[in-house]
């Protein structure tokens, strides 16, 4: 009977108090994180402080999507891969990490890459999706995704001493609504060519700073879910409205280090999220979309 | 200041940033103080495009000049930001450079 | 004898390759911070990721100042402790999590609060300080040791949606040189009045937020590690030119969120590191410092 | 525009921002548009201290005022920013407020 007075246990209070006494969080803001549902794409340098402390902030549920297992040149920045997990899947790995920092959070892994054949499928039961990934061509099919699905993103980017990261398709609105938020086609319509692709292996990056972006996306996520009850969104319209959108580049060596830039709104002609968008959820599965092909072949060599 | 003669180049200083990995093209620096030419050959006030006709042809000493510009404009994955706005905001490749802008080229980042 | 060729065991050079690829880095940066010691003094909501990004980059000796034991309630933002180290000395778990994350960084921890009788020893065999604490009287303590003993400090606070960090006295030149950087108590002469205080306990804080400062205190650290060679300082003035002196403030519901703001050079009458400085090695020892009366009494009533 | 009787007071457009909690004395309002009196009551220009004291009578609603001035100025562990630079570096409370300024109070946290 209690139960029904205290939506939270003892342990919970504790556990969250320091947040709940925030006016931007609160009781009611502590239960809507509760009740989200949270994908994350990718767990290297991105994904693992964005779950780390989307994990300590108490989402009820991280979905972990990745192909990779550890590797001795993923510790230096991915801190939730301890050394003694090298050559574990890294959703596997993840997930044990998460546990340790809160039991209460329920994870879900997708040990496998995501590919326009399994997006759908995977994305539908979450709130928000959270782009940690590493090469444009799942950034186009993670945003393409979201945008049909009508799921709000945050994605970020890291790469040597610098950082990137936008909240995408925020409010969320169907395609051809010019109220909802540019989608990453409406940032970036042509993909760039292949050989001016550098990842983190080939070029380096410093821990820090990719750590840094990582945060910033979990911080970006629990704004959105704080604002947005996940489960009464479809009856209240719930996503309110945000500052204009715009994108944050960070520079380490730098100064200032950090910048904001005003970003577009949505794109007329843009083709996933205008009235004459051709993405559509049909396109995913009739092997229409061919990410590969559209961004070029990766891992080629490359300079930039 | 003085009369300037017809043969004379009227010039506006602005600030030209490169970042994201561009700077590499650029002689590794990130921040350079142009004198662009107010006009450009035809008499029109420069604009962004013709900016970056003259970074390739003065600045850019880096022969990779596909890994800049793509078809008489910046590649894609450049965003180009005018005084901290998407250019798309103020007109893209038609706005008409004014004297003290700050002109960013951000190469977009994949990795993560 | 293949010792001698390479400085770095094969397992090194696998881990550190990401960053030591980096012409910001390189072999010669990655055996600046494998030579390095850095003391963090605190290890809660800033400690535990500026500590757990510092061993990933291979800092080679790290150590931890904390008296307090990991609760509950700072699970949410203090990543390093997990669940089951709840009641632990956070020194001894934060040095289990440092561990785990990279075997080769020797921790040496220090299971007590910093006060005047203890920090000139403390400080005494490290080449730099990241003030992670919570408090005004140990922050002014932290940055006289600094001063004293010639030591660059990284200082960095969070509050609720809030953070703030500066390097201080960098380049670390004596009292008196006025080429040396400002220190705590060039920027902040008298501290606030005790009623003006808020703790993280009382004011609450976001984990993201804190989080991110912690991380960008383990970026500035290596930064300035890489930089300047702790062995050889004193050999060749070691220490770089570097940018002018300046506080970074987060706001995580501004726009901009970031702002980088000019700060003062050394003050001509500070107390700690100028021709005139009253705080001198010996005041630490002799009683004639008492930082707690000095800030006033902490944990009263508190508005702001 | 028109010419200014003597009684007519001459203000400047500014913006004033509260931040690290001092919002809150500010009826949590972080960014507030100020049109300053140019000149103080002695007719000298308005600079920072007059510019403290006007907040303090005109735009704080809160009774604490010495969470904010204390001694005639701005309480200890509070910083003062002049167009994104320590107030000290121009001059303190003698820096005479321009038109278009932009002035920042950052009350310091101790959090971690
Ligand atoms: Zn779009
Ligand atoms: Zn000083």
């Amino acid at each position: 009977k209690q139960k029904k007075h205290w939506p939270l246990s003892q342990e919970e209070y504790r556990r969250y108090g320091r947040q709940m006494i925030m006016r931007e969080v609160g009781l009611e803001g502590q239960l809507k994180l509760k009740r989200s549902r949270v994908l994350i794409v990718g767990l290297g340098g991105l994904g693992c402080p964005a779950s780390a402390y989307l994990a300590g902030a108490g989402v009820g549920t991280l979905g972990l999507v990745d192909g990779d297992v550890v590797e001795d040149s993923n510790l230096h920045r991915q801190i939730l891969h301890g050394t003694e997990r090298v050559g574990m899947p890294k959703v596997l790995s993840a997930a044990e990490g998460i546990k340790s920092i809160n039991p209460w959070v329920s994870c879900r892994t997708y040990e496998s890459h995501l590919s326009a054949e399994n997006v759908m499928e995977t994305f539908l039961d979450y709130d928000l999706v959270i782009d940690c990934s590493d090469n444009p061509a799942t950034r186009y099919l993670v945003s393409d995704a979201c945008v049909v699905l009508g799921k709000p993103l945050v994605t970020a980017s890291a790469l040597r001493t610098e950082g990137q990261l936008m909240v995408l398709n925020y409010p969320p609105r169907p395609p051809g609504d010019t109220t909802g938020g540019p989608c990453y086609r409406c940032v970036f319509p042509r993909p760039p060519p292949a050989d001016s692709i550098v990842t983190c292996g080939d070029g380096g990056v410093l821990g820090p700073v990719v750590g840094l972006m990582g945060v910033l996306q979990a911080l970006e996520a629990i704004k959105v879910l704080t604002k947005t009850d996940p489960i009464s969104k479809e009856a209240a319209d719930g996503w309110a409205p945000t500052e204009p959108p715009s994108l944050t580049i960070f520079s380490a060596y730098s100064a200032p280090q950090f910048r904001s830039i005003r970003l577009r709104s949505r794109r007329a002609k843009c083709a996933t999220c205008s009235v004459q968008a051709t993405v559509t959820a049909e396109s995913f599965t009739s092997g229409s979309l061919d990410y590969i092909q559209f961004c070029g072949a990766i891992h080629s060599v490359n300079l930039l | 200041m003085a009369e300037t003669k017809p043969e004379t180049v009227d010039v506006m200083d602005i600030t030209v940033e490169f970042t994201g990995g561009l700077e590499m093209l650029f002689s590794n620096k990130r921040k350079h103080n142009i004198s662009l030419p107010s006009k450009d050959a035809s008499g029109a006030p420069a604009n962004i495009n013709f900016l970056v006709e003259y970074l390739c042809k003065h600045v850019m000493k880096d022969p990779r000049k596909d890994l800049f510009v793509l078809d008489d404009t910046v590649r894609p994955g450049i965003l180009v930001l005018i005084n901290e706005a998407d250019w798309e905001l103020e007109g893209e490749g038609e706005y008409a450079v004014q004297k003290g802008d700050n002109i960013i080229f951000v190469s977009t980042l994949h990795g993560g």
